[in-house]
Order: structure tokens, then sequence, then C-alpha cells
């Protein structure tokens, strides 16, 4: 039987490649050094060999040698350094036009909530071709969200939103591991990630939907009574909702702030830190109330009551 | 394994009586002891700079919260304890002089008013910490806090109770070793010859008082 | 007849046990740690041992998750802080210092064995936690599982780390002031030993680094016990300031166990090459770089954590200058032996391997560095492999290197050479076969802390606990014949490989006093080529 | 240097200059200053650290290396606060 030695990752992202095209300049660096100095050692070794009658030549330290090999790996990793930094950030920032999924980790499984309304659990379908940004909640510890076939990773921490975004390139089954060390089952937290052709992502969404999360987060709009004060449009108590998804509001405290998931979240757990401008902080928190899929059905839902003008 | 009691693990001793054998001299020793304790504080420094960040970061980023919070701490025994320990350390300062000019009785009356000063210190420290029981500000303790910044305050009290509470540890090893030193003083010990332990424990004590005058205005201050 | 009879010296100056636990002579105290460290070692390398034996099939069939979490848990605590943090400082840096700077002990003898006490009861405190169910947060005690969702024995294993930090702590402090204020007359800064200068740069470390863990140990400790919060996220706290006051710390403890080893190895290469060390001033100099800069790179651990992408990119160059001394030390090294007369001695295959896994080690350190690189293989086998091959490949290395240079001169007696050099061999090969394959492993996606792995993985996995089981005898074979040594080892003079430096000026072993006499220095450091 | 002894008069000035630094710090806490109140109030700190450094415990007449051993601490405690300000700080500054 021959046993098939696996040496380099499927690449299946728009990332991937780039990432990889650095790794191996960062290898070649790493061999060709490693190379010098094993070489070195070798040759030195075996001519300077200690012989009966031949003693060590004095050699006094010169500057322009310290200099070079001062100078060399500095110009080396400002190299690299830019070009690693550059991508990163490129990597970092999602694209316009993303389309937002929901990821919840909590001990020990990754659940997932489609806007459509389909729901999974150790599974993530996406459309190829399309960049496809994920909110990251935690429910208990770190997790880590990591698809290695896309060069992607991003810690979910607790009591707040992180995001990671990219866009599949190739058809097929791709694993997802949880990277953060989370607890007994850690190895468990482990599930594929599916890459469908943008029409078989449409008919999945369709085949097994429930309610999607709005429809979710509009009955507990209406069973924790924020109608009350949130009327939809504007009111004595509380701000409105309609068409605030992603625009910039202005704060009492003078900040201007994005009406992003971050912010809804924040509003939610602990309203009366950044209350808007001409309103009192009058807010009880739903802290206890509420956990992090019924929060993101709350946010899906003020999403569905449309966006502003700002970027999504 | 046959144990000689004649030989006792304390090495050959080259030393006059007022330094210790790896030493040429008590001038270099009392450099070494000098350099040792402040080197000890650097890490102390350090220890409580953990917490300065923490407390950084939070009040940055809940300005209010910390202030609302910050306004249930007395102000008054506040700055009544600030006073005691700047006399406290006046005092230690004062004892350090006695020894270095000699006057036993003089070191010992000041070793004790640095003492008593600590132990005062302490004293309403704790009361104040009883009032915080009783006002359910304890963090953990059924902890109860009006608005919905209560999380928030939360977190200053436990920045509070973590940060005075490692103040008050250092002021009670502080305050032991000063106990020590006064029982070293009535044995005859110190003169201007040799002193070392009361210098470098006075480091230590206004090192700690330093520490509260941080605390102070980081805590009681934040928004009156 | 044994070896303590041949002259008056430290071992045969009082017998009986507490001539022993209540000595104040550095020498002594040297050996107490070195007994306690071998100890851990091999309670350490025991629990990687099995961590191996799992990983030998995907399935996660030998131990169960809870018991595997665990393991790799106390394998990483008792390794670096047991093990690693004290191994050459504690046991060759406080025999040694004292001797290559001519004094008669450290500065603060008592507050030398205090350390060792420390170090003892933190370390019986980490095995009670052992013995009494483990610990299964990680050495890294992320929060908020390690405060609020662990249910193993956090607080007695903190409690542990904590306490032996101050071990730490100490013996930093009595390195710095011993080298400021009791060098011999002559004895000039620019003429001490490069393994003074690493200890040096090693104790500033200790001294500032060490209180930032101590200070979130403690509040995790308060968090757990006393609930009091200040990472917890659902009081908005935020568990990112723990990771930041971590590797604070634990960061430059890289460079705790990485430095002493750099300056072991200046000694041997210049030693067995018979070269005084080539560009002596860089590679004194970049030992403080290396403990100044090491503290301002921490955050590269936090590139995926969710820290902000700015901070990250200061981190990232940060961490490449970091780099740079390092690369000026293995330069400097390997240009030392240009036109020497090198004998391949025991420590002299430990000094050459340690530069060689050393240089890997660094070089891959680099793909860490690398932001976008990072992204794909933080937390994965590629991050274990790379510290293995700096901590296992470079600071055990210069550990065994430094025993075997130093062991006439702290036992009186010889090791065998042609064991020496078998056993040197066949660490090197044992380990490359260990951790080279990790490498891939990471690239290719395996997480780390992985009880169960997919199968894909599994050949590379193989190959490692291969390794791992020859790296094991390799570790074995110096204890047999170290020990073995002590009784039927040829008596060493006082300078068996006719080197420079002041501890080889007095008997071996040292009478109790260190001198006879106040040495007095007139010359530079290694100056081997100028006497031979 | 700790042969050099401090006069009764000097610590008594100092311990002087300290209380009138409190009463200073609590009187700027009542000033509405908004950000300034925490410099200020950093400010004063800092100067009675100064004081209680220099006077009563002698930095003023100690060996260099002291100096250094305490301004290591102090430096090396402002790495960690920047260092990890700068995450915190700038942690929104990619969002639009």
């Amino acid at each position: 039987m021959l046993i098939e030695l696996p040496f380099w990752p499927q690449e299946a992202s728009t990332v991937a490649g780039s990432v990889d095209v650095l790794s191996l300049f960062l290898a070649l660096v790493a061999f060709f050094f490693s190379f010098l100095i094993f070489l070195l050692i070798f040759f030195f070794a075996i001519r300077y060999r200690r012989r009966p009658g031949l003693a060590a030549t004095p050699v006094p330290t010169r500057l322009s040698l310290e200099v070079l090999w001062t100078a060399v790996p500095l110009g080396l990793t400002a190299v690299m350094f830019t070009w690693g930094s550059g991508l990163y950030m490129h990597n970092q920032q999602d694209p316009p036009g993303a389309m937002n999924i929901y990821v919840v980790g909590k001990q020990w499984m990754w659940t997932v909530e489609h806007l459509e309304g389909r729901r999974e659990i150790g599974e993530l379908h996406v459309p190829i071709g399309r960049p496809v940004k994920l909110i990251l909640a935690s429910q208990d510890v770190i997790h880590d969200f990591f698809i290695p076939a896309f060069r992607v990773k991003q810690d979910v921490v607790p009591g707040r939103y992180t995001t990671l975004w990219f866009e599949a390139t190739r058809i097929g089954s791709y694993r997802l591991v949880c990277a953060q060390y989370c607890g007994t089952r850690h190895s468990g937290m482990i599930g594929n990630v599916v890459v469908m052709q943008p029409q078989d992502y449409q008919n999945w969404l369709a085949s097994g939907a429930d309610d999607p999360p709005a429809k979710a987060g509009e009955r507990l709009f209406h069973t924790f009574s924020c109608a009350g004060c949130h009327e939809l449009q504007a009111s004595q108590k509380g701000p409105p909702l309609i068409g605030m998804y992603g625009k910039s509001v202005r704060m009492e405290s003078g900040e201007t702030v994005a009406f992003d998931d971050g912010y809804i979240r924040e509003s939610i757990l602990n309203p009366n830190e950044k209350v808007v401008e001409g309103y009192r902080p009058i807010m009880p928190t739903f802290r206890n109330q509420l956990n992090e899929d019924e929060i993101i059905q709350m946010i899906a839902y003020i999403r569905s009551l449309g966006t502003g003008d700002a970027k999504p | 394994m046959t144990s000689i009691p004649e030989s006792s693990p304390v090495p050959v001793q080259v030393s006059d009586g007022v330094h210790d054998h790896q030493f040429d001299d008590a001038a270099q020793q009392q450099e070494a002891a000098t350099l040792g304790m402040w080197l000890f504080l650097a890490t102390e420094v350090l220890f409580f700079g953990g917490l300065f960040t923490g407390y950084t970061v939070y009040r940055s980023a809940y300005p209010k919260a910390f202030g609302e919070a910050s306004r249930h701490l007395d102000i008054v025994l506040g700055t009544v304890n600030t006073g005691v320990l700047l006399l406290s350390s006046f005092s230690m300062a004062m004892a350090v002089q006695s020894a270095q000019l000699g006057k036993r009785w003089r070191l010992l009356g000041f070793l004790t008013s640095t003492a008593v000063l600590g132990a005062a210190f302490l004293a309403i420290k704790f009361t104040e910490y009883a009032h915080k029981f009783h006002e359910h500000l304890v963090p953990g303790l059924q902890f109860a806090f009006a608005g919905s910044e209560s999380p928030h305050a939360q977190l200053f009290f436990s920045f509070y109770f973590a940060m005075t509470g490692l103040h008050a540890l250092h002021m009670i090893i502080g305050i032991v070793m000063i106990v020590v030193l006064m029982v070293l003083t009535l044995a005859n010990t110190f003169g201007p010859e040799y002193h070392t332990p009361i210098e470098t424990i006075g480091l230590y004590w206004h090192f700690v008082d330093i520490i509260w005058v941080f605390l102070f205005p980081l805590l009681y201050l934040v928004s009156r | 007849m044994t070896y303590a009879d041949v002259h008056e010296n430290y071992l045969n100056a009082s017998w009986g046990w507490r001539s022993w636990l209540l000595t104040r002579d550095h020498k002594r105290i040297a050996l107490l740690y070195l007994i306690s460290i071998t100890l851990f070692f091999f309670v350490g390398g025991f629990f990687a041992l099995l961590i191996r034996l799992e990983l030998l099939t995907p399935a996660g069939d030998l131990v169960q998750a809870e018991t595997y979490n665990k393991l790799f848990t106390m394998h990483g605590l008792i390794m670096i802080f047991f093990f690693l943090i004290p191994s050459i400082p504690s046991v060759l840096g406080n025999f040694l210092i004292p001797l290559m700077i001519g004094a008669r002990d450290l500065a603060f003898p008592r507050l030398n064995l205090l350390s060792w006490y420390i170090y003892i009861v933190g370390g019986v405190f980490t095995l009670a936690a052992v013995v009494t169910g483990g610990v299964d947060t990680g050495w890294t005690f992320y929060t908020p599982y390690s405060s609020t969702y662990a249910n193993s024995n956090v607080i007695l294993t903190a409690l542990g780390i904590f306490i032996t930090g101050f071990s730490s702590i100490l013996t930093g402090l009595n390195f710095i002031v011993t080298i400021h204020k009791m060098r011999a007359p002559g004895l000039t800064w620019f003429r001490l030993p490069l393994f003074i200068w690493a200890h040096y740069a090693t104790s500033l470390i200790m001294v500032l680094g060490t209180p930032v863990l101590a200070i979130s140990i403690t509040l995790i400790l308060l968090e757990r016990s006393f609930h009091i919060g200040i990472f917890d996220p659902k009081l908005g706290g935020d568990p990112l300031l723990f990771q930041h006051l971590f590797w604070f710390y634990s960061h430059p403890a890289v460079y705790i166990m990485i430095l002493p080893g750099m300056g072991v190895v200046s000694e041997i290469i210049t030693c067995y090459s018979r070269k005084k060390i080539f560009g002596y001033t860089f590679v004194a100099l970049s030992s403080l770089a290396i403990a100044a800069l090491g503290f301002l790179v921490w955050g590269h651990h936090m590139f995926v954590s969710g820290q902000s992408p700015f901070a990250g990119m200061v981190f990232s160059m940060l961490s490449f200058l970091v780099a740079i001394p390092s690369g000026i030390k293995v330069f400097n090294w390997t240009a030392t032996l240009y036109k020497g007369s090198i004998s391949f001695d025991a420590p002299m295959l430990y000094a050459l391997g340690f530069i060689g896994l050393f240089t890997i080690g660094g070089l891959t350190g680099l793909f860490l560095a690398t932001l976008a690189v990072d992204v794909h293989v933080h937390d994965t086998y590629f991050v274990i492999a790379h510290f293995h091959y700096i901590m296992v490949g470079g600071a055990v290395m210069a550990y065994f290197g430094g025993i075997h240079f130093w062991w006439p001169k702290i036992t009186g007696r010889l090791y065998p050479e042609v064991w020496a050099r078998i056993a040197a061999l066949i660490v090197f090969i044992g380990f490359n076969l260990t951790f080279f394959p990790q490498f891939l492993l990471g690239y290719l996606g395996m997480p780390r802390r992985y009880h169960a792995y997919p199968e894909e993985f599994q050949v590379w996995n193989v190959m490692s606990t291969a390794g791992a089981s020859i790296l094991g005898l390799g570790y074995l074979i110096p204890i047999i014949y170290l020990l073995w040594s002590l009784r039927y080892g040829r008596v060493a003079t006082e300078n068996p490989w006719n080197a420079k430096g002041l501890e080889w000026q007095t008997p071996s072993p040292p009478p109790e006093t260190n001198f006879a006499a106040t040495p007095i220095v007139t010359e530079e450091a290694y100056s081997y080529d100028i006497h031979t | 240097m700790s042969n050099t002894i401090v006069s009764t008069r000097t610590y008594v000035a100092t311990f002087v200059l300290l209380l009138v630094l409190l009463a200073m710090t609590i009187a700027a806490a009542y000033f509405p200053l908004g950000r300034f109140n925490w410099v200020a109030a950093m400010t004063i700190s800092a100067a009675k650290t100064a004081l209680i450094a220099s006077y009563f415990m002698h930095l003023r007449s100690s060996h260099r290396l002291v100096w250094i051993a305490a301004c290591a601490g102090c430096f090396w405690l402002a790495l960690l606060m920047i260092l990890s300000l700068t995450d915190f700080w700038t942690r929104g500054w990619l969002q639009p």
C-alpha cells in the first residue's frame, strides 16, 4: 500500500493563493538561511577540525560583517512586514456587498443562522464566488473559527462580535475547526464548510427553511414589549428603528457611532452606556433574558426594518 | 551519613561581624541591599501596574459607570486615610534619620508611630469595607447597584477591592516587618554603623504609600 | 574513597542533610536545583510521552478527552515553569555566576536558599493539583475558560505558579545585584563572559516581567474564588485584557528560557574552537537588545484574538525587530568557528546542534510574525513545532551542553566522552524526527490541543511519535552515565578542557569560598588564541 | 549615600508640601474640567511621588544605579500600558 504524504493544504478561497505565495517566500528565506548556517558549520567543522600542530588563527571582529548581517535581515524582515501587513489588512476588510451569516460558538458546537431562515449545526453552506461575511458570537468561552482550506481564522470572543470574511473559489466540502482551546471536547468542535453553486445554495436555503431569524426577532420584539418605546416611527421614549441599520448616529456624549450589529447588541445588553442624542438613559437591560442566538434574531429583525444610507 | 554536630552549615566566616562573608566591606553590603530593595520595588510597580492597566482600559471604555460607582465611595474617609498614610511615611523617614544618628529610643518611638498609623489606616479601610458590604457593593456577594450600569459598576468595585485589598496586604506585611524592626531595636541591633534593614524596609513603606497616592484619585476622585 | 576526599571542597566541607537543606552556598543550592529540576523534567517528559502515544492514532482512544487536556496542560506548566525557566539560570547560573566573576557567593545567599524553597513549595502545590485531579485550562489559563468554565484544579495550580514566580523574581534580583556589585578587581563589563551578559539580560526579564504574570494569575484566583470578575464578559470585562497581561510576561519568558542557553553556547563554542568570540560586543549587547525588545512583541500571540488590526501591525513590526539580534548571535557564533581549531567533544556537539536548531526555530518564527501567514498557522501544530525548536532544540540542548561542559567543575569527575557523543547525536536526530513533521501538520491545518484529529494527519503524527521515543532515549542515556560518573568517572583536574574563565582557575570541585584569594582579572574574555 | 543624613526640617517641609498637594488634588476633582480632571489628578500624584521618592526615599542622594532601577519599573509599566492601549483604543478604526 502506498502511503500518501500530504504536504500542502487545499486552496479554496480568494485569499488562499496569496497567503501561500507569501508563505513560500518565507519558506524560501528560511530554507536559504538554515542551509547557509548548516553549510558553514559543516564546512568550518571539517576544514578547521583540530589537528596536532595546527593552532587556531586569531580573527579580529570585522565591523563590515556585523553591519552586513544586521542590515540584510533588517531589509528582508522589512519586506516581510510590508507584504504580510498589506495582505492582512486587505484580508481583514470585508468587500462591500458581502452576504452576512451569523455564527454562534458554544461548548462544543457551531450553530449557523442564515438570514433567509435556514439554521444548521456543525455545517456551513455557502455559495461559490460571493463574498461571505460571518458575524461570530460566543455563548460561553473563547472559540476560534478556522477553515484551513480558506486560510482564514478568527477568535470568537464572548461579550462581543468578531467578523471574518471569505470568498470560496472551489465547489466542495472543507473542514471547519475550532482552533482555540475551549474545554473538554474542543477537538470535537469540528465540522464542514460546503461550497455550492449559487443556484444549489438557493435551493438548499429554500428546502428546509424555518422561520427566518427576522421573524423570530419580531416575535421577541413583541414578547419583550420593545415596541412600547421603540415605536417604529419617532417616539418620545426611544429612538426609531426603521431604516437605521448601518447608519451613523450621534450619541448624547457627542461621539458618532455606527448603528451596526455590535451597537445593537451592546444597546440591548448595556442600554445606557451609549444613548442616542435627544433621548434619556431609561432603557432597562435585557442581559439575563436573551441568549446570543436571540440577540442575533433581534438584530436580524431590526435589519429587516430597512438599512440606512451608509455602508451596510 | 555521619552528621558531625560541630560542622554547622554556616560557611567559614571572614566576616568582622558588620558585613557578611561574601562582601568586601559594609559599604558594599549596604549598596547591594539598597539596590536589591529598589529592584524589588520595580517588580512591585509592575505587579500593581497590571491592575492600573486594566483600570485604565475599563475606565476609558465605561467612563459613565466608573464615575457613578466612584461617587459611592466615602471621600472623607479616603482623604483622612491619605493623610494618615502620608504622616506614617514622614514618621518612617524620621525613624531612618534616628537610626543614622544612633538615637535608639527616638528610633523606637518613630517605628512605633509608623506602625500605629499603618494600623489606623487599615482600621479606617476596613470600616469602609464594612459599609460597602452593607450597601451590597461587594462584587460576588449579592452585588446590587441601581441603574443599568450595574455590571460596569461591578467592574469598578472589582478594581476597588482588588487594588485596595492588595494594597492593604502590603500594608499588613509592612507593619509586621516594622514590628520585627522594633524588637531588633530593643535588642540594640542598630546604630550609626548598621541600619540597613531600617532603610530598606523604610523604602518599602514609602513605596506602599506611593501606590496609595495613585489609588486615591483613581478610585475616589473619578468624577466628583 | 570518594571524589569528595580529593581536597577540601564545597561537597565535603560539611556533612548531613541539614548542611544541604540549610546551606547558603550558591554551589550547593545549584545542586538542590539540579536534582529538583531533573525530577520535574522527567514528570513533564512522561506527560509528553503520553501525549505522543495518544496522537499515534486519529481516534482519541488511549485516554479520554478530559485526561488528554490535562496532560498537555500539565506538560506545559511543568516544563515551562518548573524546568525551562529555572533550568539554566538556577542550576548553571547559580553555580557559575559567582565563580565567573570571582566572588565568594551571590549577594544574598539566604535569599538564594529562600528562592529554592519557594520553588519547591510552588512545585508541591502544582504537583498536588496534578495528583488530586489535574488541571485542564492549557498552560495559558485563558479566561473566561479558566475563571468560570473549567471544572479542574485551577486554584491550586494557579497558586503553585504564582508562588514559583517569586522564586524567579528573587533569583533574578540576586543575579543583577551580584553582577553589579561583586565583580572581581579588573573584571570590567566588557571583559565579562557572555554567559554573564546573558544571565544579566535574563534577570532583567525575570524581575520586570514575572510580577505581571503574578497579578494576572492573582486576578484569576480572585475571579474564581470571590467572583470579582475583572475579565468576565458578562460584566463588560474583556478576556483580551487577560491575554495582554499574560503575554506581557509569557512572551519574554521565552527569552528567559533561551538567553541563558545562548550564554552557555558562547562559552562552549569558544572553548572548543580555541578562538576568541567573533564580535564580542555585538553578542553581548544583542542579549540586552533581545531582553528589551522581547517585551514589546507579546501581541503577536493575539493576531487572531480580536485585537485591533492596528495593534497587530505594531506588534508584527516589533516582532521582526527582535529577530535581528538573534540573527546577529547566530552569525557571530558561526564566524567564531572560522580558522579555529575545532574539536567535537559532547558539549560542542550540543552547542552546534543548538545553533542549527535555534536557526530553524527562529526562522520559522518569521512565519508567525508575518500577519497574513500567522492567521493561517496560528494555534496549529506549526506553532508547536516552532517553539519546541526554540525551547527543546535550543534551551534544552544548551542546558545539556552546559551540564556536560561544567560537569567536572561541579562534581570533580569527567563524564564518559563516547557515550556523551552518542547521546548528543541521538537527541539531535530524535528531536528533528519529532518536531519537523509538526511544521507540515500545522500548515496542513491541524489545530493544537486536539485529542482526536482527522485521519489525513496520521502519517506525520506517527513519524512524530516515533521520533519522540528516540528523543526520550536520548535523554535517558545521559542521566545514567552522569550518575555513573559520580562514582566511576575519571577525577577531573582544575581545568580539564584547558578553558578560559575564572571558574577554571580554582580546583574542581571548588572550595567552599570559591577562591583561595580574590582573583584579579587582567585580560578580556576568551583569550584563547593568545596563550595557546 | 545613606550617610547623608536629611534634616528634620526637610522632612517636615516635605510632609507639609504633600498635604498641600493632597488638598489640591481634592480641590481639582471638584472643578469640572472634563478629561483634564484625570490629567490634573495624575500630575499631582506624580508630583507627590517625586517628593516622596526624592526626600523620604533618599533618591536625591542615591547611586546612579538606584535611579536606573527606579526608572526601569516606571518605564516598563509605561510599555505595558502604551502597547496594551494601542489595542483597546484602536479597536473601532476599521469599521466605518
